[in-house]
């Protein structure tokens, strides 16, 4: 059975909560069940935003969780607070960019890529939350790269519509390294 | 020395821009690449010596980061203003 | 329609539209705003009212006024705006007016901070305000519930010209969920015979909870509790999760009722024969089932976000058959399951 | 109402009852000008035509039961929210006729922020304000538009405006709003002025009905009762001394409102 | 002092005054406008703060100011404008300043009428508007009760920084008593630590009820519940009649429980084993006792001027030991001492 | 704070650090004119070296943590609710220096009442009022004072004042109270504005020492958050767009208040 | 029969005497002895051919006790103002 | 045991309130338990203004009854409606003035007195309630007439002080015809 509860953590700004939802559409498309909860309120002004997301074929209970299946962990803080968290078996994946530190975990994958690196080489470091992303679902098999392609075509904004395609090669990137 | 200057609590800046905007001798800038303890691009004074020490920038600061010096004015000159 | 991924906040507020929202009137908090924000775009577009008031005091008595017009009237809001709508809920109570309220409860008491808490309970279930009344309380736990329930609560408020609100939390306000909206329903096309809107052919209409004279007030109390008897008998809901064999039963709604499904799930896994009644509507309080099931189970265990109170009811209509234990986190924590199930596992020791 | 009097051929009507007020007699105290005010909101209400399509919004205070006099639709508010209920009611009837009928302590105590609101929103509202400086309702306590030195039975040496704050003066205060397009103080306290108060009644109703915003006609009365006063005496004092503290006047008035024609 | 003939209104504004009340905001409402009347005279008298607010909403923000200032301070209302306060309070309860409030109940909901009442027991005891939280009610039953109460009711708000409530009714605040009022006492002589009254000498004195993050909320609802569990254990009052042998136990609070000594004296010369508990405290509630005396009783009889609130503590505190019946009137209707006899007799016959 | 730098002899201060603020960094968004004012507040306190004896009242609103940069005595009021909480702190401490500092939704939308009420009472207190515009602290929404036109995000497609109501003039307003010495509209946009601003705070707290009445400076501010701009481009467009609806200039001033000699 | 005529409502009376403070023509006056149904002394008329039917009582009278005719006018005064 | 509960009950004006708080006073000047309460609210706007007095040794239970063990009635609607109320054995005192029917009751004692007319008599027919209440101190025991006067004489307002000789009075008077 199909079941990932996956924790997405990074500066604001850095694309972690929309990260978690495009993973949550994609989900959706493929008839699982979802949740996204984002932190929320003044901790976000202190800099850090994460979200968590479950995916599920069964329907899901607690939306809020201790220990995720999986982490996206986007800089040091995250990865200080949610690398200790996953669950035994599970699975972590750490913007080296800027996350100067490896993982001492022997019972988990941990999946390093250097994903700010990689989108700025794509034209924006922004998008180090896609390469993240790509390398996230290659992984774990959760959902399929089209069905992500497809969401992240319908709910990119405007703004950054011109994004787009860059946007699907920072997927296809990560996806390499897992 | 010029006739001002000012001294930075450069931990205190957001990077707002807005001092840049009002030194009237444009000596503020925002320092491109590096940040602060805060994660923000911090004012940077491009040339003390232009300082005119007028504490425009203070004044418009939200964050209180400046503090403003002014060369004395000459006795003679304080006297006549009394 | 296909499901969705849906904001709980815009969910409801786009629920309320599809079954027929004629008016809204509310007031910014956190954590409800975009429910608020979603209408101020919306309800403009349909040609339907959307007003932002000054206050909850002024929104809950535009609602109070809206509803006396006898047009499908809701506001939105969070503890502190609750707070200061305890007047004109009572008002509306006393004159059966049909309006529905949800509250995103937050950390208390007072300002308290932004994030999910239970603890308006008591003041929802108990009391709209001052005198005697009890307002029908939903509990959804998920959005899709939280979608239903939004028609339900217009469905009952008018079936029974009440008071029906909506204890939802934080966090339902704030998470994403797969989730189906209900098509567009069409507006109704009359107004109540009751309703304020000119007294063309007929005596003047009179919408008032002012009675002089103890005697007169007692008989309208009285109609009102046989109306609240009559909601009791009718509208009592809940759900069970793995109660037939269950030798602990978790009593829990809302989000910490989610949450104790995967309790349930995760202590069925470990051999444990642990139950769940989840109340979906809070007032009326499933008494009789719990009763039942309190003589059946060997422990209870109640758990909320507040320091206890649906407590006080499960204690109640357990009547001492069996042990009630309690598990809360306050002031806007979300107990997590590993917390909940190793105190259910902690009562399992308790009881064997 | 059934009067079996033989009225001569010649004799024509020159003042009857009015159709918009029911025959119920009313609680108030002898001479109160709450009566004097309800009946002109009726012979408004029955000369526009508008008694079938109106809603009345009673406060709290001693008119709370206007509702059994004035015969429209109505709607009881809670104390000082009858412009937010109002507001509700309009919202979803624009195409009726709505209006608030209060008292100073509604109005302009508890009620300041509704009243302001609604005023300032330009809400298409009729108001009647009537201003007795003073809590009739609840035995005679200070009100907001109590005057200075006015003893009261909660401003036992008269009110001090040190301590108890100053005398509201809200027509003034609602002219500053941008939604009003009509704001008057009038009076109740002898003939002319009641005259001249069904006008600006009737003017407040109209810039209603062709849409012009919100209008209010601040009524300065009296309350015999707990002015310990007898009613003409009531009156005289009120003419004497509040008209003083509370100028008669139009402090607002667009030019479509002016416009209007008001018989 | 020698007793004298007062009004409950009188009598208990009369009493804070010599109990040494600082500042007293308030509105005026039926029934208990006497109390502002009488403290518009006697506070400037004295040199002490009276001050008309413009509304309840200001005059309970009002109270928090000068609580918060660290005076001895109350206001008093009845239901429509208690309500008003419910915001007001729950904030007062989270920044943790003393201040009392009488709340006249009368009937409701709504603006209801004027009558003597006591259908806001739940508004009162089971929440102070929004969040965790039960504020100290004291519910006296007679116009010395109700002076001795004032007093004692200062004392604990000051030391357990707490809400207290004086749970009245129409009837208390309207009537006339023999009653012997307090000597007039000194005022305070230094303000609290905590108070803001300017910082000289010291760090700044911060009240708020703002606890930004779930864990610093938590902590301190944590501490709000050990404070409540204190007062709990030490301050729960109440009253017994007649109880040692009874077999039936009437429980009745107020007004109601002053009519039932007359229906335990009448049932006494009838023979009938008939007691009562007054509760003197309403939150806290006197659980224990009344657990004890439910093992030892045939039946309960609740009586109270509401639909049966108090009666749910009752049920809860019972745990089903013995049958628990109530009788209330509605509305603003006093029930008499024969209409509680005859149910007294009624549920005799039942349990015999 | 300690700063190691040499200061040449010659040099003086001519700016530094106020006394009366924490050196708690604050949590405003860059830019936030609430920075600015607060900073005002904390100068014009040492300048009347009051700081020990003033109790500050927080709003709920962005600035509802001014009692972390402020170093006097605090409270944080309910929403609406500064003005009447300091009511009850000043009249237990006549001889305590007592202000309140406000949003524009929390004085002009939730509190009208309580505002106007104290204005009118004449309360001797002081008052900051930050007119952004805009609700900021719940992230955008309508303010009572959002421009006609202005997109938020209670206001998609521009604040429509038909149905949305005007955007409303509290100056003007409290400049019609009776208790109110000195009521002021000023701005944070520009460096003469700012110098402008703080002239007349410590005005407005100087009338409240000499005991003359109530005392409100409303300050035209920038949410660049909220509006979506940045901080410098806010400024301007609150200079251009804000000061047409909300003129700057002094709506009431008593002749005590304009004899009060303020540097 | 006068220019006018009143028709009294007597038992709506409330006798506050207002109405006895604005007739012009001084014929309205409380009845010390009668009381109405609801107790109070009612006003009466002293001498109604003398009433110029200008409803002053009407106006001023808060409990609507008062009909008031007035003796038509001459059909071409009538003309004359139209 | 000393044990009344008594119902004043007349027209508003008629003194029913001032007469059940003069009696009030009196008790407690003999140092009895006393409560004292008026019907109020907008009932009292109809007209008709009562109160309950109870005087007793013992301890005030209900301070409302139904069933007084006197009544004193000023007026013909609170004839009707008390008169059958009074408990068997107990007082009914009847102002006879403006009550123009008679009581049917035998179980009750009735006394009936011109009370308006003999307060007419001296100088004002407000005192009728001060007639009847003589008559039932004087019928009853339950406190003296010293009391009573000296009460009287604490408690009359300023206003009517000049009344204080005609009411004491009164009150003798009303004691001639128990
Ligand atoms: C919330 C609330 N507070 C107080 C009251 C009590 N109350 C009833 S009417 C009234 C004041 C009435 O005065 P005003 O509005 O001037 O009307 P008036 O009786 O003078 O016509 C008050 C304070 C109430 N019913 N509700
Ligand atoms: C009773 C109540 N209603 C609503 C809120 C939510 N709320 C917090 S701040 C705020 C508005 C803030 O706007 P403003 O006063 O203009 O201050 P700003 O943040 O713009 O400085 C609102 C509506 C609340 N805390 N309490
Ligand atoms: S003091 Fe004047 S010249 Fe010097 S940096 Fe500041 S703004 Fe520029
Ligand atoms: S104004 Fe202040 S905070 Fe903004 S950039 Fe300049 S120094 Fe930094
Ligand atoms: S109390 Fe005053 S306002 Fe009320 S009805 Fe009597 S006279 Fe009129
Ligand atoms: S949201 Fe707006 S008002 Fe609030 S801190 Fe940010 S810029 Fe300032
Ligand atoms: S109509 Fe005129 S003249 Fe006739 S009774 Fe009335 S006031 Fe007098
Ligand atoms: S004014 Fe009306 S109520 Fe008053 S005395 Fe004249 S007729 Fe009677
Ligand atoms: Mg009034
Ligand atoms: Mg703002």
């Amino acid at each position: 059975m199909k079941h990932e509860e996956t924790i997405i953590s990074g500066f604001g700004g850095q694309g972690a909560l929309f990260a978690g939802q495009l993973l949550a559409y994609a989900g959706i498309a493929e008839t699982l069940y979802v949740t996204w909860i984002p932190s929320y309120g003044p901790e976000m002004r202190g800099g850090t935003a994460n979200c968590t997301v479950i995916l599920s074929e069964e329907e899901i209970g607690a939306p809020i969780i201790q220990n995720p299946t999986a982490a996206i962990v986007l800089n040091l803080p995250s990865m200080e607070k949610y690398e200790p968290l996953v669950k035994p078996g599970g699975l972590l994946i750490v913007n080296q960019s800027l996350i100067p530190v490896e993982s001492t975990r022997q019972d988990i994958r941990v999946i390093t890529i250097p994903a700010t690196d990689i989108a700025t080489e794509l034209g924006n470091p922004r998008m180090a939350n896609l390469v993240l992303l790509g390398a996230f679902i290659q992984a774990t098999g959760l959902i399929s790269m089209e069905s992500l392609e497809s969401e992240l075509g319908k709910h990119i904004s405007e703004r950054h519509r011109k994004w787009l395609e860059p946007n699907k090669e920072a997927l296809h990137k990560g996806a390499e390294f897992a | 020395m010029g006739r001002g200057m000012v001294i930075l609590n450069i931990d205190r800046c957001k990077g707002c821009g807005l001092c840049t905007h009002v030194c009237p001798v444009n000596i503020l800038v925002l320092s491109p690449d590096t940040f602060n303890a805060k994660g923000y691009h911090p004012v940077t004074v491009t040339d003390m010596e232009q300082c005119i020490g007028c504490a425009s920038c203070a004044t418009i600061c939200p964050d209180v980061v400046f503090t403003v010096f002014r060369r004395k004015r000459q006795p003679q000159a304080a006297a006549a203003n009394a | 329609m296909a499901k969705e991924l849906l904001k709980g906040n815009v969910a409801f507020a786009e629920a309320a539209v599809r079954y027929g929202l004629e008016a809204y009137f509310g007031y910014p908090i956190t954590p409800q705003s975009e429910a608020l924000e979603h209408l101020s775009g919306r309800m403009v577009e349909l040609g339907r009212v959307f007003l932002q008031a000054e206050s909850e005091v002024a929104a809950v008595n535009m609602v109070y006024g809206a509803a006396s017009a006898g047009v499908r009237v809701m506001t939105s809001t969070s503890g502190p705006g609750f707070a200061l709508m305890a007047e004109g809920l009572s008002y509306i109570a006393g004159s059966e007016v049909p309006a529905v309220f949800v509250n995103m409860m937050r950390g208390g008491p007072g300002l308290g901070n932004i994030q999910p808490s239970q603890a308006d309970y008591f003041f929802m279930t108990k009391t709209a305000g001052h005198g005697d009344f009890h307002p029908l309380v939903l509990a959804p736990a998920s959005i899709q519930e939280l979608i239903d329930m939004m028609g339900l609560a217009f469905e009952l408020a008018e079936k029974y010209r009440t008071l029906v609100y909506i204890a939802g939390d934080g966090s339902l306000g704030q998470m994403m969920e797969s989730a189906e909206l209900p098509p567009m329903q069409p507006l109704r096309e009359k107004r109540p015979d009751w309703a304020v809107i000119g007294c063309e052919g007929r005596d003047p209409n009179i919408i008032t909870s002012l009675y002089l004279g103890a005697k007169n007030l007692e008989a309208v109390n009285i109609r009102l509790q046989k109306k609240l008897a009559e909601i009791k008998q009718n509208e009592t809901r809940w759900k069970e999760y793995e109660t037939e064999d269950a030798e602990i039963l978790l009593v829990a709604y809302g989000t910490v009722g989610r949450i104790c499904t995967s309790v349930v799930r995760e202590s069925r896994k470990q051999g444990l024969k642990i139950g769940l009644l989840r109340p979906q509507t809070l007032w009326p309080f499933p008494d009789t089932r719990i009763r039942e099931l309190a003589a059946q189970v060997k422990a209870i265990l109640v758990s909320e976000m507040s320091a206890g109170q649906m407590l006080e009811d499960v204690e109640r209509t357990a009547q001492g058959q069996c042990p009630v234990k309690f598990y809360g986190r306050l002031g806007g924590v979300v107990p997590l399951t590993d917390e909940i199930l190793s105190e259910t596992r902690k009562l399992v020791r308790e009881v064997a | 109402m059934s009067i079996e009097v033989k009225i001569p051929d010649e004799m024509e009507l020159v003042y009857e009852y009015p159709d918009a007020l029911t025959e119920v007699s009313s609680h108030y105290c002898p001479g109160c000008t709450h009566g004097i005010v309800h009946r002109l909101v009726a012979e408004v209400i029955d000369e526009l035509g508008i008694r079938e399509k109106t809603i009345g919004v009673a406060p709290v205070g001693c008119a709370v039961l206007a509702y059994k006099y004035i015969k429209t639709d109505f709607v009881e508010a809670a104390h000082g929210r009858a412009l937010a209920m109002a507001t509700g009611i309009k919202r979803v009837n624009p195409d009726k006729i709505v209006f608030t009928y209060q008292g100073d302590g509604d109005l302009a105590a508890i009620g300041t922020a509704e009243t302001v609101h609604a005023a300032n929103r330009g809400e298409l509202l009729t108001t009647v304000f009537i201003n007795n400086a003073i809590y009739g309702m609840t035995g005679g306590q200070m009100a907001p538009t109590t005057l200075p030195g006015m003893i009261t039975t909660s401003s036992p040496t008269g009110r001090d405006v040190i301590t108890a704050g100053y005398p509201i003066k809200m027509s003034e205060i609602l002219a500053q709003t941008t939604g009003a397009v009509y704001i008057t103080r009038e009076s109740a306290t002898n003939l002319g002025a009641i005259r001249k108060t069904k006008k600006a009644i009737k003017r407040a109703f109209m810039a209603q009905i062709a849409g012009l915003g919100y209008a209010c006609v601040e009524v300065v009365s009296t309350c015999c009762t707990n002015w310990n006063m007898d009613p003409w005496e009531a009156m005289k004092w009120a003419e004497e001394n509040m008209t003083e503290y509370f100028p008669l006047g139009t402090f607002k008035m667009t030019d479509e409102v002016k416009a209007l024609q008001v018989r």
